[in-house]
């Protein structure tokens, strides 16, 4: 069961991934990477990480994939053209991509050393909503303070950066007094 | 005692320079009144006892190095000093005249002056760095001397070669003095003599060291002495004014050379190689200038190449000492022929210099002629001075100092004897030219008919030099010099050969030049001779413009190779980097995410995750 | 140890790896910026796979897990704020191709 | 008397501080140097010979952080550094009163503020790094007068001022930063706990290796900044298009840094170091002499010459320290006083007629001795000076140099490089016959001889010390007689 | 917990301030931008006293936490808060001027600044990873907002979103980091890696490739070669008083957290230290080479500064590699590098911010003679650039020194010389314009330059430091002493 679970979600994962960066509509590109994001959820619930997997369906394939869709949307954007490929960038992405693969073996086996085989029915202590919570409250409160400012900044920022173009105030009037 | 003679023509120099440049006459007086001091000075110390009274002033004082301004009290010294003070006198007089209506009088005294300074420390020098440090300065003075008239090119050209040549020979002399120093431990000459006659150097060294020590000492007394082949800048000196070619270019100062050899004698004494390259290259000189002397036409270059010839013969003397049983011989004759030289010398040359004077600036001997009868005076002791140039047996001075020099080349080698009288040979014939054509025979041009005698300030030092060219040879100098050690012994093949050789040429000169107009003689060998063997040329193309090339080539390399390709390549190699490095920063979000990436990748292998 | 059917820690790094250089791709070759940014919270996501399942495989007390809130977080603020700023670039230059977006270079 | 030094030290920045609150710029920048000469003179006279060790020394207290080299402010003088601040005091005056006359020209009031204060920082710069003890403010000090000299050179200089002035710049920064690395060097080879940046308490404790491992950073890093060849192209073009009265400080004071950190770090500790190295470092001294002299002859321009010599001379000055014996160095100091006065008249003289004439090129002028007499006497004097004329300060150097040498047993060197007599006398006295002697050019026709007195003592004074010195270099000798004792 | 405590810390001060700016803005609009910009500087002059509190560090109680510690005012943090608090007062300050010519920019520019600051004093005290990773998204994101401020200027846009791509990049990158060195600590905690590699030596492939990832990720912050590439782009486009604080708060955030990762939390980690030091060797050489040679053609002193500042991120990483087997100089060098680098960049690019209209943006053009228009102004440029430059006597030559000594003392000799050709290319880049302003001839009718009193200050000030600073280093050492002396 561990095992279709997987390989289901690393399929899923897989192929919407690709088609994100492969679809040259948007909104198809918007649509696939909510798909991975759900398969991801999966992933995290098999991991029996339950909070998170409910987290990264809201924050992700809800809030932020509607972020994105209605950016999409208010900009109209229209299907990107055709491109002719640049063959040495492929070769270097080629490379690029091959390295990694070589380090992950070598990382592959240095973890399965270590760890054991995934089974969910060994009792893993795991984090529940209840667990997580408090955590957050009381062991890890300063950082979760500080998420407070960012978010602050990120509101901030939205609003000064969609703001409409400020009418600029007169040049020679110096500092505004209104 | 030492200073009295030495530092009033220095503080003449200053005090002209300083205050009264604007007042000639002042500053003439002054200088002469300068030289006047050290003329009695030297006068009193010829007689007084040796060495009293010298008072030494250390310059520096450095471990293994002690240097002195002080004085020498021997009798080579004494005499000598009377010789450059006493004749440096008269032509200080000689100049009150000579320069009456030059505007840079006043210079020239301060110059004079100057000079009189340097070659005085010269004579006193009791070690080889003050010896050298007033070399310099005779050279400086003969240098701003000769450039007096700096506006005129030959005079800037002259000035600049003779002082250039020197410095070639000052090259050697430094060396030879480094050599000496190092070998003995001391510049002193006293303590060097010591040191030398206990046979102990502080150092050790080789034959050959000792050789090229003393060739470097020689090279000095070639410069200053213009021998072979340094010889080239003497005769072009003559664009000084004519008092000044007197006094430093015939009487004093090139005659310092042989001062210095007869001093360092006992450090030449050495080494025998080297006194014979010394006697072969006087007297190499000596024969080789006078065949020059006999195709001049300008009277000052005719006196310069017979002063080149005659200290050839003082130059081989000292060489040829190292040859015979008494080397004290040989040194005695040269500073012997030294003393009677500068008086006959520089009674010609400032005969010379009336005759130049009073012909507003002719030299040309054909253009003269007659002299004798518009200027009696000078006429006639110019004649004296001829007489005892050319040894005139038993009544002039040049005689019996010339008779010293041949009997010392008879005993150290007999082909340097028969040069020697072939010498005299012809140094009998070119004067007995320049006598008959200049001052006999019909005037040639309006100067000579307009010429008159020069006053009495340039005329009674003429007549006050004939008198010691005449009888110099009875007052028994090399006795003195010597301490008395000379032997007299007459050599009748040396007084017969004298004697026909000084009749010869006059007899040969009197024959081709008697009431000539113009130059009777023209064959090949002779016009070699009138161009001076082509040696300024042969320099002018060799020495000189090899100089110039390298510099060409070593300025281009300078310019291009390390001024552009390095240095500059260096800054434009870094300007190119830069605008390749440049080219990466196209603007492009995704070029730099590539940067980025490949910059993680390579992180990563560099990092050795890769193991 | 039966690679299919035994899932392993490996397992999921390699899916965490495969997501991430997918979004890597998308960076290097798509142009629109917006396709760009949803590669990079791809890439993020990767990230986060790799945490959870650190922190199910080995003992750690769920700090992973908490990592990973923090990071969702994070980056859901990062594209409202790069969103927003996608926006203000479209207003003004009407542009989402990157390829056209440099003005300032060299 | 120690607090004296500090005032000399201070009163060029003082002046500064002065001429940018708008005190008279002129006025004050004399008033400075004249400070820092009579102090320096009286310094001098207090001066005691016998004494060992440095006198007059002001200190800050040591840092207390091991690890950051302890660095400490600290000024003293020795017989070594006496001369050479007496020679900064002295060339610092001359320099300030020669000012060119576009500078102190009425239409350039503003300027004139600039200029000074600039002209004074380079005067503190030389003189501190006289004066400091500590390494680190040896090199700092230094390096101050760098950017004013490359401000001054670009503005107030001639032909290609420019580029003279950023090669200028870059060179010696160079120069400086591989000089950082040779004190790093020297500063880490020391054994565990006698490192020191102090120049009082080092000790010659370095093994050999180490010693000539550190050595060819110090003198390629010095001698960058004294124009050892073949790291000389930088002199001769800033020389010759830098405004005279820089030339004149950086030519006769600041250049001579390089040969003194040489005489104080390199000479007493890494005596292995040189010896090790003496063959390599005498081929390029030999090439400073030869090489470079043979250039000289063939430039075409007084000011490009000018430069050019002191490029050469400076070959003797590595002669005598590669020597390593008490004569040589005594010489070396003697020759870094004596050129630094020769040069920096020369310069000086040679501003003086280009400001007049407009001109230096040895074609377009001639007989200026007819129409400027006394300036021409002063540049015969500089020039034959410059030569190895006996009677001036050149001289007892060069030849003290050449007995050191010769002592050393380096005698081929030796040879090659008493060589260099001739090739100076030859563009010496080339130069002098085109430009003073034969017949007066239009170009030289426009130079009026230095009338006024202002105009005058500048030189003045440099000649009388280059007579002084050359008459009497006891003077200078005494001072540092116990420091090189056999 | 204390809350008394808390709240005068200077972190929760400036927050306060921020959000006070922000209501009141909102609320109350009758105040002038002068006073809201003095208010903001005054919170930041608070933080700054605050930080000399006893209890300056009170952040840390909050949380029961058992054996986890997220946050501790040691000295090094100190340092870096007192240093970001300071840069943040003057990057404030040249608001002012800038704002007179922008006026679009609205009040809420000068509370962001505030904000990122308290994002930069989390990361220098941060001792837990959650703690550093939002503390840095903090100060990134706040940048995001801040480089795209000028949202009319095409220029500021498209720097705006070169910074966020890449540096939503870096973000994934440090992330992915960060996921590895988890699992091979299994804990959070920064100094957890120092336990696992003391238990058993030898060096994963994970924690090499955590290493790597997250030099990465630093690197981005610092502008270090091969994470520089948004920088000069970024640096001309941003407002000017955000390139400053770019320049310098932002670097030095690069800066402490990667002394944090690798030589504080890691001294005894002796693999993995050498392994890094000569990473960052190699980095440290790639910067120093590639600003120094790419910054010689430029025509714009914003852009030169961009490219420079990658050579500064160069030099302090070289300070890095030396400090590796326990050697203290080279971090004792850094932190003198950052005193002396940050004053000279924030008085030139006041002078850049205040000028912006009449120095055309930077372009070369508008510095010709400009020591004969405003002395004053050039001047402050002079010393700046020549602080940067690294020449005696100014302040900036203490820091290569402290660098250069540092390196060779680690006998490091290649990158000893590497730093020198990069130190001379800097002379030549940083003195083209300082001919341009006193050899070159002022324009007819070129702009005059209104010296305001503050501008005057500050000139002053700064100036004076980098001056005294660098004739007289003293202070640093002791300073140095302070911060690196276990508390």
């Amino acid at each position: 069961m561990e095992a279709l679970i997987f390989w289901i979600v690393a399929v899923g994962v897989t192929v919407s991934a690709i088609a994100v960066v492969a679809n040259r509509n948007p909104v198809a590109s918007a649509l696939c990477l909510a798909t991975s994001f759900i398969f991801l959820a999966i992933a995290f619930l098999s991991l029996q990480a339950f909070f998170l997997a409910m987290v990264q369906v809201i924050v992700y394939a809800g809030a932020v994939m509607v972020l994105f869709l209605f950016i999409i949307m208010l900009l109209d954007l229209k299907a990107e053209e055709k491109r002719s490929i640049s063959w040495g960038k492929l070769a270097l992405l080629i490379v690029l991509l091959v390295v990694p693969l070589a380090v992950f073996q070598q990382i592959a086996g240095e973890v399965n050393e270590e760890t054991e085989v995934l089974s969910w029915s060994e009792n893993q202590s795991s984090l529940g909503v209840k667990e997580l919570g408090e955590a957050l409250f009381q062991e890890y409160l300063l950082p979760f303070e500080a998420t407070a400012v960012l978010l602050l900044i990120a509101t901030i920022g939205v609003v000064i950066l969609s703001q409409r173009q400020a009418t600029p105030k007169n040049h020679a009037k110096g500092s505004e007094t209104s | 005692m030492n200073w009295l003679i030495l530092l009033p023509p220095l503080l003449a120099a200053i005090v002209i320079t300083l205050f009264t440049r604007p007042f000639p006459k002042l500053s003439s007086y002054i200088s002469i009144a300068a030289c006047l001091v050290s003329a009695v000075g030297s006068g009193i110390l010829l007689f007084s006892d040796q060495a009293s009274g010298m008072l030494d002033w250390e310059w520096m004082n450095l471990p293994g190095l002690r240097i002195t301004i002080g004085a020498m009290g021997d009798p080579l010294a004494r005499m000598m000093l009377v010789v450059v003070t006493w004749v440096g006198l008269l032509i200080h007089f000689f100049s009150l005249g000579y320069m009456a209506k030059d505007p840079g009088k006043a210079r020239f005294f301060a110059q004079l002056s100057l000079f009189m300074f340097s070659m005085i420390g010269i004579v006193l020098a009791n070690n080889l760095v003050m010896m050298f440090i007033f070399w310099e300065l005779v050279g400086l003075s003969s240098y701003l001397l000769i450039g007096f008239w700096f506006q005129r090119p030959a005079a800037a050209e002259a000035s600049k070669k003779a002082f250039i040549v020197n410095r070639v020979g000052d090259f050697g002399f430094l060396l030879g003095i480094l050599g000496v120093w190092a070998t003995f431990g001391t510049v002193d000459f006293a303590e060097l003599e010591k040191v030398i006659s206990n046979g102990v150097g502080a150092n050790p060294i080789t034959q050959g060291g000792l050789m090229l020590m003393a060739l470097g000492l020689f090279m000095g007394c070639m410069g200053k002495s213009a021998q072979f082949p340094l010889h080239v800048w003497l005769p072009d000196a003559m664009e000084g004014p004519t008092p000044v070619s007197a006094l430093i270019h015939a009487a004093t100062m090139v005659a310092a050379g042989v001062y210095m050899l007869c001093r360092v004698f006992f450090i030449l004494d050495l080494s025998p190689a080297a006194l014979q390259v010394i006697a072969w290259i006087g007297m190499g000189t000596a024969l080789f200038a006078a065949v020059i002397a006999t195709r001049q036409n300008d009277i000052k270059r005719i006196l310069a190449y017979s002063t080149l010839s005659q200290l050839g013969y003082m130059v081989s003397a000292v060489g040829m000492a190292g040859a015979i049983e008494h080397p004290e011989y040989g040194t005695t004759a040269a500073m012997y022929h030294l003393t009677t030289h500068a008086f006959f010398k520089a009674l010609l040359f400032l005969g010379a210099g009336s005759v130049i004077h009073s012909l507003h600036h002719e030299q040309n001997i054909w253009k003269m002629g007659g002299l004798i009868k518009k200027m009696p005076v000078t006429g006639w002791t110019f004649v004296i001075g001829t007489l005892a140039l050319m040894g005139c047996p038993y009544i002039t001075a040049g005689f019996w100092s010339k008779e010293a020099i041949l009997a010392v080349a008879l005993e150290a080698n007999p082909v340097l004897c028969i040069l020697g009288f072939v010498t005299a040979l012809l140094t009998s014939f070119y004067m007995t030219r320049l006598v008959i054509v200049a001052f006999f025979g019909q005037p040639r041009g309006d100067e000579v008919e307009h010429a008159h005698e020069s006053p009495l300030v340039m005329t009674v030092p003429l007549v006050l030099l004939a008198i010691p060219s005449l009888i110099a040879g009875y007052l028994h100098i090399d006795q003195f010099i010597a301490g008395g050690k000379v032997e007299h012994h007459v050599d009748f093949l040396l007084l017969g050969g004298s004697f026909v050789v000084f009749a010869g040429g006059l007899a040969a000169g009197w024959y081709v030049y008697w009431q000539k107009n113009e130059e009777p003689l023209t064959f090949g060998f002779l016009k070699l001779a009138e161009n001076k063997f082509y040696f300024d040329e042969l320099y002018a193309a060799t020495i000189v413009r090899g100089q110039d090339l390298l510099a060409q080539a070593m300025a281009w390399f300078d310019q291009w190779i390390i001024g552009a390709v390095l240095v500059r390549g260096v800054g434009a190699t870094a300007g190119l980097l830069g605008q390749c490095f440049r080219l990466f920063q196209n603007g492009m979000i995704q070029t730099y995410a590539w940067i980025f990436l490949l910059g993680v990748l390579l992180l990563c292998l560099v990092m050795g995750v890769l193991s | 140890m039966n690679p299919l059917t035994d899932i392993t820690l490996a397992h999921y790094l390699g899916l965490s790896a495969i997501l991430f250089m997918i979004g890597v791709t998308g960076v290097l070759i798509r142009r629109n910026v917006l396709i760009i940014y949803m590669c990079l919270e791809m890439m993020l996501n990767a990230a986060n796979l790799a945490l959870v399942s650190f922190d199910r495989f080995q003992d750690t007390g769920g700090s992973g897990q908490i990592l990973v809130f923090f990071i969702i977080t994070v980056a859901a603020a990062e594209v409202a704020v790069g969103l927003a700023l996608i926006v203000a670039l479209y207003r003004k230059l009407q542009k989402t191709d990157i390829a056209q977006l440099a003005g300032l270079k060299f | 008397m120690s607090e004296l030094l500090l005032i000399c030290l201070a009163s060029p920045l003082a002046a500064v501080t002065a001429i940018a609150f708008g005190a008279p710029a002129r006025k004050s920048a004399l008033i400075a140097a004249l400070v820092s000469l009579i102090g320096t003179l009286v310094l001098a006279i207090n001066f005691d010979p016998t004494a060992s060790g440095y006198q007059f020394v002001t200190e800050t207290e040591p840092l207390a952080l091991d690890s950051f080299f302890n660095i400490q402010f600290a000024v003293g003088l020795d017989g070594i550094n006496l001369p050479l601040v007496l020679l900064t005091s002295v060339v610092g005056l001359a320099a300030i009163l020669a000012v060119p006359s576009r500078i102190s020209s009425e239409e350039n009031q503003a300027g004139e503020g600039g200029y000074f204060i600039n002209l004074l920082l380079i005067l503190f710069g030389a003189m501190g790094a006289f004066a400091s003890l500590d390494l680190f403010y040896l090199y700092i000090f230094h390096e101050v007068a760098l950017i004013p000299t490359f401000l001054l050179m670009g503005y107030w200089g001639n032909g290609d001022k420019r580029f003279s002035a950023t090669q200028l710049a870059l060179y010696l920064m160079t120069g400086s930063l591989i000089l950082l690395g040779g004190i790093f060097a020297f500063y880490f080879s020391m054994p565990e706990g006698m490192q020191t940046m102090d120049l009082r308490e080092m000790e010659a404790v370095m093994d050999g290796k180490a010693q000539s491992a550190v050595l060819p950073l110090l003198v390629v890093g010095f001698g960058i900044l004294v124009s050892l060849f073949p790291f000389h192209s930088w002199a001769p073009s800033a020389y010759a298009n830098s405004p005279a009265p820089v030339a004149m400080l950086h030519a006769g004071v600041l250049k001579k840094f390089g040969i003194y950190g040489l005489l104080r770090l390199a000479v007493p500790f890494l005596p292995e170091g040189m010896e090790s190295w003496t063959n390599v470092f005498c081929v390029l001294l030999l090439m400073n002499v030869l090489y470079v002299g043979l250039v000289t002859i063939h430039q075409k321009k007084l000011d490009f010459l000018l430069g050019y010599s002191s490029v050469m001379h400076m070959g003797y000055l590595f002669l005598g320290l590669f020597s390593m014996k008490a004569i040589g160095l005594s010489g070396v100091i003697l020759l870094m006083v004596g050129h630094g006065l020769s040069t920096a008249l020369l310069f000086g003289l040679a501003g003086e007629i280009r400001d007049r004439a407009g001109t230096l090129e040895f074609s377009k002028l001639g007989g200026l001795a007819t129409k400027a007499p006394l300036l021409s006497f002063l540049f015969i004097i500089g020039a034959m000076a410059s030569i190895g004329l006996p009677g001036l300060a050149n001289f007892s150097g060069e030849i003290l140099i050449y007995f050191g040498a010769w002592e050393a047993g380096l005698y081929w060197v030796t040879a090659m490089s008493v060589l260099g007599i001739v090739i100076s006398a030859v563009y010496m006295l080339r130069a002098v016959r085109s430009v003073f002697y034969g017949e007066l050019s239009p170009e030289s026709g426009r130079v009026n001889d230095l009338v006024q007195w202002k105009e005058r003592i500048p030189y003045l004074i440099l000649v009388v010390g280059l007579i002084l010195v050359g008459i009497y270099p006891k003077l200078i000798l005494k001072w540092s007689e116990t420091l090189f004792g056999a | 917990m204390n809350f008394m405590h808390i709240f005068s810390s200077p972190e929760v001060i400036l927050l306060l301030t921020a959000v006070l700016i922000l209501v009141f803005e909102s609320v109350l609009t009758k105040f002038s931008d002068h006073a809201v910009r003095m208010f903001a500087i005054f919170g930041a002059l608070l933080a700054l006293g605050a930080c000399f509190c006893p209890w300056s560090g009170a952040l840390g109680s909050i949380g029961s936490s058992t054996d986890l510690i997220f946050y501790e005012a040691d000295g090094l943090a100190q340092f870096f808060r007192l240093l970001f608090l300071i840069t943040v007062i003057f990057v404030l300050w040249m608001t002012g001027d800038y704002q007179k010519r922008f006026p679009v920019a609205g009040r809420e520019f000068c509370a962001i600044p505030l904000l990122t600051t308290v994002g930069m004093i989390l990361v220098a005290s941060a001792k837990d990873w959650t703690l550093v990773f939002v503390g840095l998204e903090i100060v990134t994101i706040s940048f995001y907002v801040l480089v795209a401020y000028q949202r009319n200027l095409a220029s500021s846009l498209e720097a705006g979103v070169k910074y966020l791509i890449i540096g939503a990049l870096s973000t994934g990158t440090l992330v992915y980091g960060i996921a590895f060195w988890f699992g091979t600590t299994q804990s959070t905690q920064l100094d957890a890696l120092a336990f696992v590699m003391s238990d058993d030596g030898a060096l994963s492939t994970s924690v090499l490739l955590s290493a790597a990832l997250i030099l990465a990720g630093v690197g981005f912050k610092m502008a270090a070669v091969p994470f520089h590439a948004w920088a000069p782009d970024v640096y001309q486009g941003a407002p000017t008083p955000v390139t400053a604080y770019l320049a310098t708060g932002s670097k030095a955030v690069g800066v402490v957290l990667l002394i944090r990762l690798f030589y504080l939390t890691g001294l005894g980690m002796q693999e993995l230290e050498s392994q890094v030091s000569l990473i960052i060797g190699i980095l440290a050489a790639a910067s120093l080479l590639l600003g120094g040679l790419a910054a010689l053609p430029q025509f714009n002193l914003k852009r030169v500064l961009g490219y420079s500042s990658i050579t500064h991120a160069g030099f302090i990483l070289l300070g890095l590699s030396a400090c590796w087997q326990g050697r203290e100089l080279g971090l004792e060098a850094v932190l003198i590098y950052l005193v002396v680098y940050i004053p000279a960049s924030i008085l030139v690019f006041w002078i850049l911010s205040t000028y912006a209209d009449e120095l055309d943006g930077g372009e070369y053009s508008a510095f010709h003679g400009l020591g004969k228009r405003s002395p004053l102004v050039a001047f402050a440029i002079l010393i700046g650039l020549v602080s940067m430059a690294g020449i005696p006597p100014l302040g900036g030559f203490i820091g290569k020194f402290a660098v250069m000594a540092a390196v060779w003392e680690a006998g490091s000799y290649w990158l000893f010389f590497i730093g020198l050709a990069t130190a001379v290319m800097g002379i030549y880049y940083y003195l083209q314009v300082v001919k341009l302003m006193y050899w070159n001839e002022p324009e007819e009718g070129g702009p005059t330059f209104h010296l305001s009193i503050s501008t005057k200050v500050v000139i002053g000030l700064l100036s004076a430091f980098l001056l005294l600073i660098g004739l007289w280093p003293k202070p640093l050492e002791w300073m140095v002493g302070w911060v690196l002396t276990p508390s």
